[in-house]
């Protein structure tokens, strides 16, 4: 357990009030949001050190931002700019930009963890204690491919962080419809694999349980599997109908990741109400920021279809 | 009161797939339908509605995010004497089920000497619409050469319906193919049911200079392109070929035989693709014949408006083979 | 438990002296054996009914003749002859009796899992308490289609019976040494299936637990997964280099199943030394008469080529 | 002691690529093999004999049989700044792999503009012989048109030594295919080390009256079918395509303008397949060319010896096609 860090609070903000502009644009196009489920990249994001490498699905411009990417490039990677981290060719589904240790997204469901465990082969490989971090949904539970890495990975005792971010849904589907596992770290266990399920509504819990995983991942351990307990405050994704029960993601917002972790840092008087208010103005000017820089960027030529094809 | 025989009512496309698969449902007790979301959710494109409530959880079935099970399940429920139908959501995902259609479905009737088969459909949606480079591929050409493996890739409601029913009651694996810019179209559709047989191309516009062949949502470009050469003098005739395996030859050599002329037009790359295929026959049908393709730029199709446009082929493009063909303009 | 049975013995030696007499042949191909492995395939055979129905690996023989399918057109199968259950198209790989309740081999590893969890579907709908088995190989527990299998079987309560033939390889990689997990029959726990390790070289303790389980899913239970300890006695393939450790193949030899079953039975005084030298002699009859029946059948003719293509 | 500049030793097909592998492995400390039973066992076709010996268990790699994780693994090591070599046992089963190589590795480059690229070979072997219809596919087809992706199949040591090296040192994902029945053929190899670059044909025999373009094991009954031509008086220039993504149009086109007739030779399917797509090029750039095309019957390749013969295309099919094309025969 460590203190009640202000930093967690801003990223979780950043996340929110980022979205909510893009959310706000006429233009936003084809998006899958993270509002509601901050606390998942954030308190991930703040067990990992610069060297490490975080994969996600595309579900991406939460542990984007998580992972401390320059806002203005996010932006314009979603609005497919040529200043975007992938030149605008990747937009939200295949965002990266790896020397910030963001190896990036992947927008096929689970297709990301055989990636991560290689990745993570040739970080062991390089004999360094940086860890992979890769997180998918729980709808990618269900999928071969997780298996194929949990087993893989334990062989091979690969530095990976397996981590779940269990919104309760694949696009429609609950999770228990679609999942038979009690829990999903359960997963882990015939493997040898160290799992673990947290409140992913909560930053310090997920922030603890990812450092106390991180911890004997990178000291060679083998891989750890940590399930988060979220849940969406919107649809699918920007085009989907919502088809969740209406007072079940009215109990969701009560459990607002960013207004219980507010809470938690006043009453431990970390922060007050006036600092808050100003964290809140200084990243509205961030967002605002990185909308001009969006707008002022230019899309790519037409007749650079062709580069970097091979 | 029944319906003159050929009277049509107005359908969107998606609500001819519907309609397709209700009364294919209600004719076959044995079919069942397994994807992601279709369940009460309708479909990711509302071409399920209404299918959960009127045949329950037993007979439309959610399903994970787990597309090779989704076909080996399919295929196992067909080959034991069901019917089936899998709804794969984008056509990219199909890569992850290619093993147990091309190395089980459609091989069982031949390695079992006949004595099991997959009636299987495989139904999937193509085609690009600013999701990005895993979710707007063309394959369909990798899957023509399947022995035993069907493919369909209907343009308008019509044949969505009908193709569709054929597909349902075949012996052995179908893949049928949507396209994700064709749900929210609108097209007569028979009144009363009817099926439009497998194999059979439609010639869709008759025309003298020159043959355009296309499928799935490349008809709207073409239809277009069409319009287009004939105020500028020159005469179209437009196959829409719906089925893509098997191929409807006769039908493309005699158009080409009468036109002299012939460019294939699809979304996907065009190396080993569908026109490549197309042109063979025709060439070896109608020697001396000109030919030219018109398909993908060979590159990954960005989520990227502009570079999305860039590659995939659209009326200009279709023009332009077609004017650089006849006049003969490098 | 139940009696000892001499039917299982002839059973084993039935697919011994079948393989022995396959393996004398000049024209024998490519085959895949399961000398060594019979008590597998024998003790799940004889907890199935008529109506349930077996697939399994391309490691056919063993699990063809235990469902006790015609060594006659089995052989003719192998050889491909028209006379084979699948006229002579399937081969090892691919053989098939699905009206004798053998649905059949397919020569993907894993490939079956999928189908059969179709197949109980099917067989499901059709609200009769019959079962489908799938037999495969450690190895096959390496890859997805396993979890996706366990997943929905799960979900589904499908009557399914997974039985795992670990003979403790694939090809040349030691089961160790590819998957993670204590023993195979782990995987089944975190999607609440029930799991069973069981000496497969022991034929009535592959009965045993296959009846137990086959109980359970008959009576809806949903799927069961029961893993048996066995070994090969001769290598991965007729045309593979025989890679295991010597001394490791002679102490399986001295483990061998139909070797043990006979003392069981004989101690047990079901059957005497002249009982089994009939047996002995029984069996070699019907294995003589299916290598003539293969011999006189003839092959496909190239005529034929396109037959039941489409 | 230093060999002669074009001084060549006999290898073995199998060693060859023993020796290509060997050879960067020492070179790049990056590269990784990784595969089913190419570690101490020295592979399937001992093509990876020796290597695990010299190279050690982290760098020659056995993997499970979960082929969709293998290339995946494979491209994330690559992708991260190292380089991987993956071995696919038999083509069919890259079908379970597709996904991390289509839908990721062959779009890295492109999708992150440029940040990423996955320095990755994928080894796999194609072809029938007696193993069935899930075990001798060759789908190289459906791998020509995925922008991002190299295609290579040599039909010889050298080629093999040559090309491996080649694809172990491009930027970008490669597919390497391998025949079964390649394996225990000899032949003579540069005794220097060196490489065979991507994107070039070989004329591997000059003639007058018509090209013959295969590739892989086909080369073996198109030169045998050469043979007997040049009896018949009939003299073909031999082409064999090394490398079939990307395709060496101009040296098809140079040889069949000189000759006026093109017959390809492949053992997949026809239909859009790699004669589909030559025999397109070629017409464009050679109007007039009779062309015609020799593969697979379209049906499983069983394991049955009197079936897997009728489907796969031998010298009698060869030349029965040149002798239709050129006699104008039907
Ligand atoms: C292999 C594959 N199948 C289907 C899809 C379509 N799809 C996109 S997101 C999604 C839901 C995935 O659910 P989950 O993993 O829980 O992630 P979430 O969206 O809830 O964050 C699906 C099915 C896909 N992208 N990839
Ligand atoms: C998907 C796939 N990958 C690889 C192979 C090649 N192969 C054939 S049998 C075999 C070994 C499988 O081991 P196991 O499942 O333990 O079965 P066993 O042979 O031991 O009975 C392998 C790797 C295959 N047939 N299918
Ligand atoms: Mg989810
Ligand atoms: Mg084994």
């Amino acid at each position: 357990m460590t203190l009640p860090d202000p930093a967690l609070l801003r990223s979780m903000m950043l996340i929110r009030a980022f979205e909510a502009s893009l959310m706000a644009r006429k233009d936003h196009g084809f998006q899958l949001l993270s509002s509601g489920q901050e606390a998942v990249s954030v308190g991930l994001c703040a067990a990992l050190e610069p060297d490490d490498q975080l994969l996600c699905s595309g579900r991406s411009i939460g542990p984007a931002l998580a992972r401390r990417l320059d806002p203005n490039r996010v932006l314009a990677e979603l609005l497919g700019k040529e200043a975007g981290y992938c030149s605008g060719r990747g937009g939200r589904g295949h965002m990266a930009a790896p020397a910030r240790g963001f190896f990036g997204a992947h927008a096929v469901v689970g297709g990301n963890l055989t990636v991560a465990a290689g990745v993570a082969l040739r970080l062991q490989g390089e004999g360094r204690s940086s860890l992979v971090a890769c997180m998918f949904g729980d709808g990618a539970c269900g999928s071969g491919a997780l298996h194929e890495t949990l087993n893989i990975a334990a062989i091979w005792r690969l530095p990976l962080l397996l981590v779940c971010d269990n919104n309760q849904y694949s696009v429609s589907t609950p999770r228990a419809a679609a999942l038979a596992p009690a829990r999903l770290s359960d997963l882990a266990a015939p493997f040898g694999i160290r799992g673990m399920t947290v409140d992913g509504m909560d930053v310090q819990a997920v922030r603890d349980a990812a450092q106390a995983l991180a911890a004997t991942v990178r000291a060679g351990g083998g891989p750890a599997f940590l399930e988060c307990l979220s849940y969406g405050f919107t649809a699918h994704s920007t085009s989907s109908r919502e088809s969740r029960p209406r007072d079940e993601v009215a109990a969701a917002r009560d459990r607002c990741p960013i207004r219980g972790y507010t809470e938690v840092l006043m009453r431990s008087g970390v922060v007050d109400r006036t600092q808050v208010a100003e964290m809140t103005r200084e990243i509205d000017i961030v967002v605002a920021a990185a909308n001009r820089f969006a707008d002022d960027a230019a899309f790519p030529s037409p007749a650079d279809v062709l580069l970097n094809v091979g | 009161m029944s319906a003159e025989p050929d009277a049509t009512t107005k359908l969107f496309f998606r609500e001819a797939i519907v309609r397709a698969l209700g009364e294919e449902m209600r004719r076959d007790e044995g079919l069942v339908l397994m994807g992601q979301d279709i369940g009460a959710f309708g479909g990711p494109y509302r071409e399920f509605d209404g299918l959960h409530a009127r045949f329950g959880s037993g007979r439309v079935r959610d399903m994970p995010v787990a597309e090779g099970a989704m076909v080996g399940v399919g295929a196992g429920y067909a080959a034991a004497g069901g019917r089936a139908l899998v709804s794969i959501t984008y056509m990219d995902f199909l890569m992850l089920a290619l093993d147990p259609l091309v190395n089980y479905a459609a091989k069982l009737r031949y390695k079992t000497g006949g004595q099991l088969h997959a009636p299987l459909v495989v139904k999937t949606t193509a085609g690009a619409k600013g999701q990005g480079v895993a979710h707007s591929q063309c394959i369909e050409a990798w899957m023509m050469g399947v022995p035993g493996l069907k493919v369909v890739a209907p343009s308008t409601p019509a044949d969505a319906y009908g193709l569709l029913k054929s597909a349902l009651r075949e012996d052995g694996p179908v893949l049928y193919i949507d396209h994700k810019r064709l749900f929210p179209m609108a097209g007569h559709v028979p009144v009363s049911e009817s099926c439009v047989p497998l194999g059979v191309a439609r010639v869709e516009r008759a025309g003298g200079d020159v043959t355009l062949v296309g499928h799935s949502w490349m008809m709207v470009p073409v239809l277009a392109a069409a319009d287009r050469l004939e105020t500028e003098g020159i005469s179209c005739e437009v196959i829409d070929l719906r089925t893509l395996a098997p191929l409807d030859t006769a039908a493309l050599c005699a158009s080409a035989g009468r036109t002299g002329a012939l460019v294939t037009v699809e979304e996907g790359q065009l190396t080993c693709g569908v026109g490549a295929e197309i042109a063979f026959r025709v060439h070896e049908a109608v020697p001396g014949i000109r030919a030219a393709r018109v398909g993908a730029a060979p590159a990954p199709v960005s989520s990227n408006p502009v570079l999305e446009a860039a590659v995939v082929p659209d009326a200009d493009r279709i023009v332009a083979a077609v004017c650089r063909l006849l006049r003969g303009k490098p």
